[in-house]
């Protein structure tokens, strides 16, 4: 869960990690701006890159200045999605602008720190151009990052002097917020050497791991609240989020209402396969609740630009006769008039099948626009028939 | 032989108490599975389907020495600690059904596993079967019949259909292994293949990878060395940019795991890539020169 | 430095570590009695065993019984030292005693973690009578304990049901304090059970590491500040404590002023091995600075007892010349008249040579009773002549 | 060859640029003791009696690659992370003249350093001394003389008064070990007794203990196996139960750690006891069988 600029600098300042004087304001709080001395850089936060060519990094020498170009910003739309907050820093001078990052290494499946003397580009250029001006270097999962490998990460940066003890600090700070908050990623670039020695994070990449934030409370003081790694979330989003259904918004006309994950994954697949438009991607978790079911089926059916369901249960940790009940209880009592194609197999099935036939039998007009196929029907039959049903809607 | 799981090995549950835990500890009695014991801390004295349940993994194996797979129930924030307790009491394989399990415990456990030669599989795991033999973790029987395919998938459903389909075209399995979808894994693609690779019940493999990671691309130059084929299934071709798609690993980050880039590197170490589900049991069967 | 029972149970409280309900009362602030439920146990605070015995823990049922108890108990003196606080605390019904405790072991160079079902024995009285009742856990020094681990022990302590998790959670939390605080020992005996499940740390023992107090400023806000490992300090050593000279009071009438503190045990042992008697022990720490050295003087020469100073600096990181600057400035400003028999040989011996022989030469008088000798003269002449000057001065 | 340090092994020194250090190099350095480079973290580029200084051991490596002795002058509480930057870095013996370490770093930093193979003397050593061929701490290069005596002790006064009597007898020392003040020691009796051991060019060794600690103790029955003899002196006879004599580890707590408990475990595995200073040369010359 990536943090915005904002959200990152304030946990560096919660942590003694030097960033500039500054503050955040929205379109109802300019008045802050009186916390600032001039110049300052005004930067929108948002995630995406390409901030400064937007038009989204300005500097202004006074307050007028900067409340003009702010109002230029807040509102915009960059790359999906519509600034709504500013942050203004006070200008610095930079000397030299550092690279420093403590990311999770995939390939080694361990902490590893990058460092690099050419800040203030990606850490993919500097790869690409300068592969050499990069140091890294590992520590094994739950390891201390001793004083002493700090200070050479430092002097391996260049630092000597008073920059080498300010540097080993802030690296060593960096890895404890790493460690501290289960970062995936704790970027600071450009860190930046100013006239006199002092040093300061210019800008600040986080991103959490959304599965420790329970741990982590802390967080909440701050304002950060779990969201999508990147970007807003819809309103129909943030229903699902509140329900604790992974659930993302896609623009076509087929609900899908799968099991777990994967198969999500691979059913919007299969429905662009066949020439159908996927009009989310949803995941029951494993063991779904009634409840949890129930608001599934809602976020779809209440989808006005939903024409028809495709439903798949392979039953694992998921039960069959579960998700029986829950879709016979939405229907008896929603009544939903849009086309279900379904399949279902796999544990507890026998039983499952049992609730189907028997709410049929006792309201076959309700259930006459509701499919549930078995294991002898293969998948790719079942989303064929329902993107065949979205069509006929039409 | 199978890999990993077999008839004859003795397993026990850990958090066996638990809804989804018990549950599933019948459904594994039932397929033959030999498991000894249970362990949820608290509960030591009661027994789950009647096998008896203990304090803690040790107390279980001073009961059941035999005992060297486990699988892991647990909630997440305790998925680190039961999984360094499996490791510590002697426990060699470890299939852990918890998901979303924190980045920092998991890749702290697998260091932990990896220094003392234990096997991890999953997180986020719907374990492993070997059909007709044993069947470690909830994996429905039904998806299963015996055979001699090998398949490996990150995900529990697609690994069903995968074998769905190649019994529905009569082919089965040796054994099924889901690599689980949380974005740190115990075990890899590489691991599994190279199991399936040496194993003699096995003629040729489905891998089914999603976006996401690298543990696919990490995987495909060992595919150019292997003396079976590998039929491999990727997912994700239609996923957003930026958006976790449930599973906890499933997530395109920049230019990283996207669909086409796994697919790019399979396919250039001699994988053969399967569009859908329904092709792949043809694709096996070409691969094995019709022979089948 | 090992805590009072109720500075320990203080640090236990602050980490979730449960105590029974207490107040501790000195014989100003027995109004606070009213703050506890009775019956109570009184127990005086001092560090020496026996405390049973002695008649130093005593129960009563109500308050007017307890002041009465605290008032007999209050100025008693117990192993050489005076209570002057106790701890009255909620009496619990105990229906299980355990032992627990975490130690830094001196054979394998790793904490330990000791438990036994067999509570409220000295563990040393366990390990002679059941030896196999004992359970020792080690762990490498920094390393977690896992809850697992914690389990384990409790698992082992024959605790089972919601116990084990109360008794894993307070293995935890011990060795949270041991760790986090830097203790030698941290004791839980007994550790009780009392009806209705709830545990409670009856007695608590903690040594913490002087030597890493500098890392526990929150020790401050407990009360808890550096003294003696066992009792109180005299006057004396309290004015060499805020010198930071290590300093004991010994009841003879040599004064000892030697160099390292290794050399400073030699000495006594060396004048009681000549038929004198050692006033002090002292140490000087490696290179004292003059300010340092003027203190450590004052401290034997403003002794009444005192009739003569035994003296021996062999230079290595200590110097030679600075110590011998020492000696002659405190001589001139303070016109010492007891006997100083010292000997003085190692790094920039010559350069302190010259210091002493030109002060003797402007100040014969002054320095006719103080004899510096040189690297030739064995020790034990020095020690010798120093035991028959002191008888000299009676 | 002497044992530990040597006329030719090239050392480092850790915190160069304090007074003690800057001040002891210098001594060192006229002892003839092979210093190559000095470390403080900030001060790289300045010199110390003509030897450079650097920012962190593993920059002072890059440039004197064959160094493998350090001596540690820190203060207390940077000590242990200037260990482990020598052992990190490659250093093989490590003499820590920094005294009151927090007894829990110790325990970590020797740790590290016996898994590693490196040996760590201290802290609160005064240093190694081989007498004409280097000196590696503070001791004081007038108490010590060339010869066949090994001796080890807990403290660097009673290591000067020793060899100070061997010399005055006509003895002197083929190396004098500091073993270190310190509760917690990175080398105890027995290590470096074996080492004098083996030592071609020890004839006897002098072991001087005290109060506190069980590492006398611990070293006895070795006694018993060396083919040399020993004559031990230890201190603290006249000491108070309780207190801390000076050195952090020089305390008696209950029973253990009296004078007594270890003057009787040396006496029974066969050390000469010597009751005062004085009677140390003599002792040595009479298990020598009076032959020097």
């Amino acid at each position: 869960m990536r943090l915005y600029e904002y959200e990152a600098k304030g946990l560096f300042r919660r942590h003694m990690l030097p960033v500039p004087n500054s503050v955040v304001v929205d379109e109802n709080s300019l008045c802050e701006l009186y916390k600032v001395i001039y110049p300052v850089v005004i930067k929108a936060q948002t995630f995406a890159g390409g901030r400064g060519k937007a038009g989204l990094v300005q500097f202004a020498t006074q307050r007028g200045e900067a409340e003009e170009k702010i109002a230029g910003m807040l509102g915009k739309k960059h790359a999906g999605h519509t600034v709504d907050k500013v942050l203004v820093e006070a200008k610095v001078s930079v000397e030299r602008e550092l690279y420093l990052a403590v990311v999770v290494d995939r390939l080694e499946h361990r902490p590893m720190i990058i460092a690099s003397q050419r800040g203030g580009m990606d850490i993919e250029e500097i790869a690409r151009k300068e592969p050499d001006a990069i140091l890294k270097y590992y520590l094994n999962p739950g390891a201390d990052l001793h004083a002493f490998m700090a200070r050479n990460i430092a002097s391996g940066l260049g630092l000597s002097g008073v920059l080498l003890a300010s540097g080993a600090h802030i690296i060593n700070k960096l890895y404890d917020i790493f460690r501290g908050y289960d970062c995936k990623v704790a970027e600071i670039n450009p860190l930046v050497i100013c006239g006199g020695g002092t040093v300061y994070a210019l800008d600040a990449k986080v991103d959490l791991d959304e599965d420790a934030m329970f741990r982590h409370p802390q967080l909440r003081e701050l304002g950060i609240v779990a969201r999508h790694e990147v970007g807003e979330l819809t309103e129909r989003e943030k229903i699902a989020k509140q329900a604790g259904i992974p659930y993302v918004d896609l623009d076509g006309d087929i609900g899908v209402f799968p099991g777990g994950a994967g198969f999500g994954i691979a059913a919007i697949d299969l429905i662009q396969h066949y020439g159908g438009r996927p009009a989310n991607f949803m995941d029951s978790g494993g063991a779904p609740t009634q409840e949890k079911l129930r608001a599934m089926l809602s976020l779809l059916l209440d989808n006005p630009r939903v024409k028809a369901i495709f439903g798949a249960r392979f039953g694992g940790i998921s039960r069959c006769d579960d998700w029986a009940k829950a879709v016979v209880k939405y229907v008896v009592e929603n009544r939903p008039q849009k086309p279900m194609i379904m399949r279902m197999a796999g544990n507890m099935e026998e039983q499952g099948r049992k609730i189907l036939e028997q709410a049929k039998a006792e309201n076959p007009e309700l259930f006459s626009k509701i499919k549930v196929y078995a294991y002898d029907t293969p998948i790719e039959h079942v989303i064929e028939e329902t993107i065949r049903a979205a069509q006929t809607q039409d | 032989m199978a890999i990993i799981v077999d008839k004859d090995i003795p397993t026990i549950v850990q958090g066996i108490t638990g809804a989804n835990a018990s549950l599933h500890t019948r459904f594994m009695l039932q397929y033959g599975t030999k498991i000894v014991g249970g362990v949820t801390p608290g509960k030591s004295g009661q027994n789950v389907e009647g096998i008896p349940v203990y304090d803690t993994v040790q107390d279980c194996l001073a009961q059941h020495p035999e005992a060297n797979v486990s699988s892991v129930w647990a909630p997440p924030r305790f998925a680190k600690d039961a999984i360094l307790e499996a490791i510590e009491a002697g426990i060699k394989s470890i299939i852990v059904i918890t998901e979303r399990i924190p980045v920092h415990d998991m890749l702290y456990a697998r260091h932990v596993a990896k220094s003392k030669g234990v096997m991890i599989i999953g997180g986020n795991t719907p374990g492993i079967i070997s059909p007709g033999k044993a069947l470690v973790g909830m994996l429905p029987k039904i998806a299963f019949q015996p055979g001699r395919i090998g398949t490996v998938a990150r995900s529990g459903a697609v690994t069903y259909y995968i074998a769905n389909s190649l019994n529905l075209a009569d082919l089965g399995e040796s054994t099924s292994v889901g690599l689980g979808g949380d974005p740190i894994l115990g075990t890899n693609f590489e691991e599994i293949l190279n199991l399936f690779d040496k194993d003699s019940e096995t003629d040729a493999v489905v891998m089914a990878g999603e976006i996401g990671g690298v543990y696919e691309e990490l995987a495909a130059p060992f595919i150019s060395t292997m003396s079976k084929p590998v039929v491999a299934y990727i997912t994700g071709k239609a996923a957003p940019q930026g958006k976790r798609l449930g599973h906890a690993g499933a997530i395109i980050e920049g230019s990283m795991g996207t669909a086409a880039s796994k697919i790019d590197a399979l396919e250039k170490n001699g994988a053969i890539i399967a569009e859908t589900l329904s092709q792949i049991p043809a694709l096996v069967k070409k691969a094995l020169g019709g022979a089948r």
